[in-house]
């Protein structure tokens, strides 16, 4: 039996939860290994909502928002835009991979896109192997 | 206090059983903390579901519901409601999305099931920590602004307007009357547009409830539903348009001629003009890029003023309402507003791009909307089919789908070419009565009342139909017949043979395809594009006039191509939308909004300026932040960028979001 | 300096059109680019490999690009041919991994492995958009002021796209001669095909295809025209009497390789340039600039 | 598992191929046929070939002459409004029909690639006058005879070589092991 990865993923209420919708609605078929939490805007996305979600158990977290300049409110994305890459570095500094968190715009009429960013990233993270509490994946 | 909270797992028919073993699903709910009822059930937005959670709530005293089904987006509003019958607060409510984000996506029954479980999980958790909130009214500003003065725009204004309400129309032209103003016939009752377009316009510049403004944009929009604030900039016309009448005198003496806008470059005018003849305003406009007067100014330079003075030696007198004023300068105008409906409309797809066809290269190949000012008795040509030389056509080429149903510029289809091309060849036929028509078209897409029937009409008028997509135009000939004709190239996809139509003219169907500026509009009034680029509404069958942003409406070819009819069917629809909000009088506003702790806020001021929406402002006194709650529109940037955790999101709490991502990972 | 791994393709090496081999080398040296030959490559495969044995076509070019690929630089070629099949065989490999892992499997025999790296440019490519007009121009020693020449570019160089060029419209190669002061003629079937390999099996097709070409050509006031395509130029050259006596008509076009017309102007020497290969003889039109 | 009809393996066959899964894209405009400078000489036009192959004309479809009739000249691909690679596609069918030994007979063009390629095969690289000779005599000796001025005209101006470019033993073996393999991986699908 494979390794299945658990993987938070991130929405934001207008773009990226709609097109996730959508991929739905649309019966567009992808790995059941990330499960959704909304919030109104990527903008809210706390970096210790991901370091929580590393904490809980999670391998990865995906982040989804609008895409840039389509923001229901305006910028928030910009705000998700500047603050995850921070806190990357600052993850990769304690030996977590990069691959474990990912920042994607996904619009409301992007379900396709939405299923493959999930089936890519639920890849990615199968071979990287689960993440392993004490600093960075078992191989990492 | 004590949680008691009740779960509900929905089959949505075998939407979601299909797929998610809700049996199992429920029984693992009755296991969860603080949860006292736990039940599955067939459909529960159905009366008999949501009774099964009313009397739940009565009975075993919940006070915090989950219900596991569909998007929140599709029913949170209606299990909200349900609580609220029961006397719950609505906000004590948590929904699970185990239908899009589970049953419809996931094939493995076990899997599923598992993430169902999860997904349930997390709602309970969440909830646990929810707040009753209360809902905010505010009252709805009756005034409307609509944008765009084309027959979307036109329509929507006279229905408020007739209702009594204040209307603002917003045009950046010189008049009223978009493409539809252009237009010959309308397909397909061939009654003439002017015909039926002028009564409105004229109508719309008299109406006491409507204040036009042409030359006009909408540059900044601020507030929220039922109370938004709007800045528009209304161009320099350089003519007091209280004095001026119209009499056009001012057009007769300007020596300055250039190609005009409405009959698409193949007629001119001058650089002082009244846009057409039943323009609406009925007042002259100085075009400040083209008139000398205006061009020397800014050199110093003090020329011209023909259309002012007149031509004494002729004894021409100038303008003698004395309406024209070199000074005047653009305004800023602000109004205030309840409600938006966008109307901005469509561009012409610019068929140059594709070089096979030859358009600019070729004299006698034109646009649609230029047949359709040739056509026009007050166009360039009084109604005159002509060729560049100025011959009659003796052969006529309408390709279908240039820029449409196309990879390489528009995949989709702009639902009216296919009418309108079956239009120009019966005005042809009027016209030109000798000349051959060919129609070279892929599909024939004639879905709407009375139009399989106007189709039928032009077969029956000799229309000679080519089932084939034109490959190429070219002017090279191969045999004595092509000499001195454009030759199109296609395949008769019926006979399955390779053709070389030669005819003389060739009318080019062009795409509907959104204005080169859609993106700073939908900045603007802060809408969502398409793939296509047109607005997103807000529910493509259910919901197809609203946006996401409340308040906020778009309607006519800004949304998606469409013809006439539907055009005004939805302006008609929008208008009822803001109606219905301005005799309800007030509107609902977010409860899920920031709010800061005065105690723990460190007046750092790091969220003032990342509000998006000014909604932020420092109490120099007390030191701290404060959120107005009509304006916040509850994001949570500020929320996130707090450093020392002042500002909470009500309903997205820091505790709650935690909360669901621990449960997600069981 | 600028260094490039180059693919010459059979007919530009030992083929028809050594001309274009040595006149692109020339050229180059003039431009201070050296094209560095690709050790024991081989053939491309062409369309008629590509046609009857898919697979095999692709291994062909993958064999030339992951020996290329060791080099890391861009992959030149002269030849528009070679140019689509190189490119096709990279956009295929990244497009379809099934094919790639067969490719793959095939190589490994043969002990290669290639990765999908390499940038496969046409020598034009490299000329007009590394180099530059200006820079080409400011090594005109003979500017060729006068001379109207009608740019035929053939199919393959700017077809399918993505090509550096326009797929219908392509306009590097009219700059390029207006660069050397020559003057490009208006020419609508600059990018019309000319009967490719199919003159071989299909003669009486590909003769009529290149009448059109000469018609449309000289009807629009060319002396010559210039081409960067070997097999476009074998077939408008040597077959230009059989089109004659086909259709009782006297073209008497020279056709040239464009790096031959950019070497009179840069005032190369004949045997760099190898302009007595033309069979119709190039030395009528050329003969006051060379 | 419903039982598939006989249309279906065949497009599913061509579908394989790549370039060939545009085929069930087409919306048989003809802006193939009308941007073919040889679809006069077609006995179906690309687009017909295509809605031929989609009714599962097989026999029909690899014994036309069609594909063999593709110069190559990507004007169709360019210009799909589905963005179907029509030459690819052409290409697909002419393995196909190789694969299935029903090439056309109204062609010479299978004769002459075939040659081109067994010249590739065994010296990895292609010397035009042998290459050209060998193909006409191999399908019509006449056709030689009205070749040769052609010929001598190529010669006198140094233009065909007589020998051969080789590649390296090395490098032939390398190719011949790299091509025998691919041999045994059977076509590109």
């Amino acid at each position: 039996m494979s390794f299945e990865p658990k993987i938070v993923g991130i929405l934001c209420n207008w773009c990226s939860y709609a097109g996730a919708d959508l991929a739905g609605i649309s019966r567009k078929k992808y790995t059941p290994n990330v499960r959704v939490v909304r919030v109104m805007c990527s903008g809210r996305v706390d970096p210790t909502f991901v370091l929580k979600a590393f904490e809980s158990g999670a391998d990865g977290v995906l982040i989804c928002g609008c895409h840039p300049g389509e923001c229901h409110y305006a910028e928030g994305n910009y705000k998700a835009a500047r603050r995850i890459p921070l806190l990357k570095k600052m993850l990769s500094q304690l030996g977590i991979e990069d691959e474990r968190v990912r920042l994607e715009w996904v619009s409301a009429s992007e379900g396709d896109r939405f299923a493959s960013i999930v089936d890519e990233m639920t890849e990615q993270i199968r071979r990287l192997g689960p993440f392993s509490r004490n600093g960075g994946g078992e191989n990492g | 206090m004590e949680r008691r909270i009740g779960v509900y797992i929905c089959h949505c028919g075998s939407n979601i059983a299909g797929t998610v073993d809700c049996e199992k699903v429920t029984e693992f709910a009755r296991g969860l903390d603080s949860v006292v009822v736990a039940r599955d059930y067939k459909y529960m937005c159905s009366d008999p579901g949501q009774n099964l959670i009313k009397d739940d709530i009565k009975e075993h005293g919940l006070n915090r519901v989950v219900v596991a089904s569909c998007s929140p987006r599709m029913h949170e509003p209606t299990f909200r409601h349900a609580c609220q019958d029961a006397g719950l607060n609505q906000y004590l409510f948590e929904m699970a999305n185990i239908r899009e984000h589970c049953s419809w996506v996931h094939e493995d029954k076990g899997m599923a099931t598992e993430k169902a479980k999860a997904l349930v999980n997390a709602a309970v958790r969440r909830v646990y920590y929810h707040e009753p909130l209360e809902t905010k009214e505010v009252p709805v500003n009756p005034n409307v602004l609509v944008v765009g003065g084309g027959i979307a725009g036109i329509q929507a204004a006279l229905e408020v307007a007739d209702s009594g309400h204040q209307v603002y129309l917003v045009e950046k032209d010189p008049s009223i009357g978009g493409h539809m103003a252009m237009f010959d016939k309308t397909f397909p009752t061939l009654d003439c547009a002017a015909c039926i377009l002028t009564p409105k316009m004229t109508t719309i510049g008299q109406h006491p409830y409507i204040q036009l403004m042409t030359c006009s944009e909408v540059e900044d929009v601020s507030g929220y539903v039922g109370n938004f604030k709007v800045k528009i900039r209304k161009r320099a016309k350089y003519i007091d348009e209280d004095k001026c009448t119209g009499c056009g005198q001012c057009q007769e003496l300007c020596p300055i001629s250039v190609p005009s806008e409405f009959d698409c470059g193949l007629g001119k005018r001058k650089a002082i003009y009244i846009p057409f003849p039943y323009a609406v305003p009925n007042k002259a406009v100085i075009d400040p890029v083209k008139c000398s007067h205006l061009k020397g100014l800014a050199e110093g330079k003090d020329v011209c003023r023909i259309c002012e003075k007149g031509i004494e030696k002729k004894g021409l007198p100038g303008c003698e309402a004395d309406a024209i004023d070199f000074k005047q300068k653009d305004e800023i105008v602000e109004v205030e507003v309840g409600n938006i409906i966008v109307a901005t409309g469509f561009q012409q797809f610019d068929p140059s791009v594709i070089y096979q066809y030859g358009y600019g290269r070729y004299d006698n190949v034109f646009t649609g909307l230029e047949f359709e000012r040739m056509s026009n008795a007050s166009g360039p040509t009084n109604g005159e089919v002509l060729l560049a030389d100025g011959r009659k056509p003796e052969s006529i080429a309408i390709l279908h789908c240039v820029g449409s149903r196309d990879e390489n510029y528009h995949k989709y289809c702009s639902r009216v070419c296919c009418m309108y091309s079956l239009k120009y060849s019966h005005l042809l036929r009027e016209k030109v009565p000798e000349a051959a028509a060919y129609q070279l078209y892929i599909d024939m897409r004639c879905a709407g009342s009375g139009y399989e029937e106007f189709y039928e009409r032009l077969q029956e008028e000799g229309v000679n139909f080519v089932r084939g997509r034109a490959g190429e135009i070219t002017n090279i000939a191969e045999r004595p017949e092509e000499e001195g004709k454009l030759i199109v190239i296609c395949e008769d996809t019926l006979v399955r043979r390779k053709r070389r139509i030669p005819v003389d003219m060739v009318i080019m169907s062009c795409a509907l395809e959104p204005r080169a500026d859609a993106d700073q509009i939908a900045k603007t009034f802060s809408l969502s594009r398409k793939a296509d680029g047109f607005f997103l509404e807000k529910h493509p069958k259910l919901d197809p006039v609203a946006t996401m942003t409340d308040g906020v409406f778009v309607v006519g070819c800004c949304q998606s191509p469409k013809d006439i009819p539907d055009t005004v069917a939805q302006a008609s629809a929008a208008a009822c939308r803001a109606l219905a909000m301005i005799s309800k009088g007030k509107v609902e506003i977010e409860a899920a909004i920031a709010v800061v702790d005065e105690e723990l806020c460190a007046g750092c001021k790091i969220c003032v300026d990342l509000c998006p929406y000014k909604a932020i402002s420092f109490d120099e006194e007390k030191k701290v932040s404060h959120i107005n709650e009509a304006v916040c529109k509850g994001c949570g940037v500020c929320v996130a960028a707090c450093p020392s955790g002042a500002i909470s999101g009500r309903h997205f709490t820091t505790e709650q979001i935690m909360a669901e991502i621990e449960g997600v990972l069981v | 300096m600028r260094y490039y791994t180059y693919f010459p393709g059979c007919s530009s090496s030992e083929g028809g059109a050594k001309a274009y081999g040595w006149s692109a080398k020339a050229v180059s040296k003039a431009l201070d680019v050296e094209l560095i030959e690709l050790d024991d490559w081989n053939c491309c495969g062409s369309t008629p490999y590509s046609s009857v044995e898919e697979l095999a076509s692709f291994c062909l070019s993958a064999r030339n690009l992951a020996m290329a690929e060791k080099r890391g630089l861009d992959l030149v070629t002269p030849c528009s041919s070679c140019y689509v099949i190189l490119n096709r065989t990279n956009s295929h490999l990244k497009e379809y991994p099934q094919l790639k892992a067969k490719v793959d499997e095939a190589m490994a025999a043969g002990g290669l492995e290639y990765h999908g790296t390499v940038r496969v440019r046409h020598l034009l490519d490299v000329f007009v958009n590394d180099i530059g007009y200006d820079e080409i121009n400011s090594k005109v020693k003979i500017n060729l002021g006068g001379l109207k020449v009608a740019p035929y570019y053939g199919c393959q160089m700017v077809r399918p796209r993505p090509s550096f060029d326009h797929p219908e419209f392509p306009q590097s190669l009219d700059k390029l001669v207006a660069s050397l002061g020559g003057e490009p003629v208006p020419f609508p079937l600059k990018s019309r095909c000319c009967g490719g390999s199919l003159i071989i099996s299909e003669e009486a097709l590909a003769l009529e295809l290149i009448a059109k070409i000469f018609d449309s050509a000289l009807s629009n006031g060319a002396e010559c025209l210039i081409t960067p395509c070997p097999l476009c130029q074998t077939n408008l050259d040597a077959y230009q009497r059989r089109v004659n006596q086909k259709f009782k008509t006297n073209f008497n076009l020279p056709v040239l390789f464009f790096t031959q017309l950019m070497g009179v102007a840069f005032g190369l020497s004949d045997e760099d340039l190898g302009l007595k290969t033309c069979i119709v003889p190039a030395e009528r039109v050329l003969a006051k600039y060379l | 598992m419903e039982k598939r009809t006989r249309a279906d393996t065949f497009i599913e066959e061509i579908s394989a191929i790549p370039g060939g899964e545009g085929i069930r894209l087409c919306i048989q405009c003809g802006t193939c046929t009308a941007s073919c400078p040889n679809a006069d000489r077609m006995d179906h036009t690309p687009s017909q070939l295509i809605a031929m192959a989609r009714a599962g004309m097989k026999e029909e479809v690899l014994s036309s002459n069609a594909m063999w009739h593709c110069l190559s000249c990507y004007l169709c691909t360019v210009r799909c409004p589905r963005g179907i690679k029509q030459t690819d596609l052409m290409h697909a069918l002419e393995c196909l029909a190789v694969r299935e030994g029903s090439s056309s007979g109204r062609t010479l063009t299978p004769a002459m690639y075939r040659s081109f390629n067994d010249f590739v095969y065994s010296l990895g690289s292609l010397p035009e006058f042998g290459f050209m000779t060998w193909f006409y005599m191999l399908t019509n000796p006449l056709r030689a005879f009205r070749m040769i001025p052609v010929a001598l005209s190529l010669l006198r101006h140094g233009r065909l070589s007589i020998k051969a470019r080789r590649l390296t033993p090395e490098g032939t073996n390398q190719l011949k092991a790299i091509l025998d393999k691919a041999e045994s991986l059977g076509g590109a699908s």
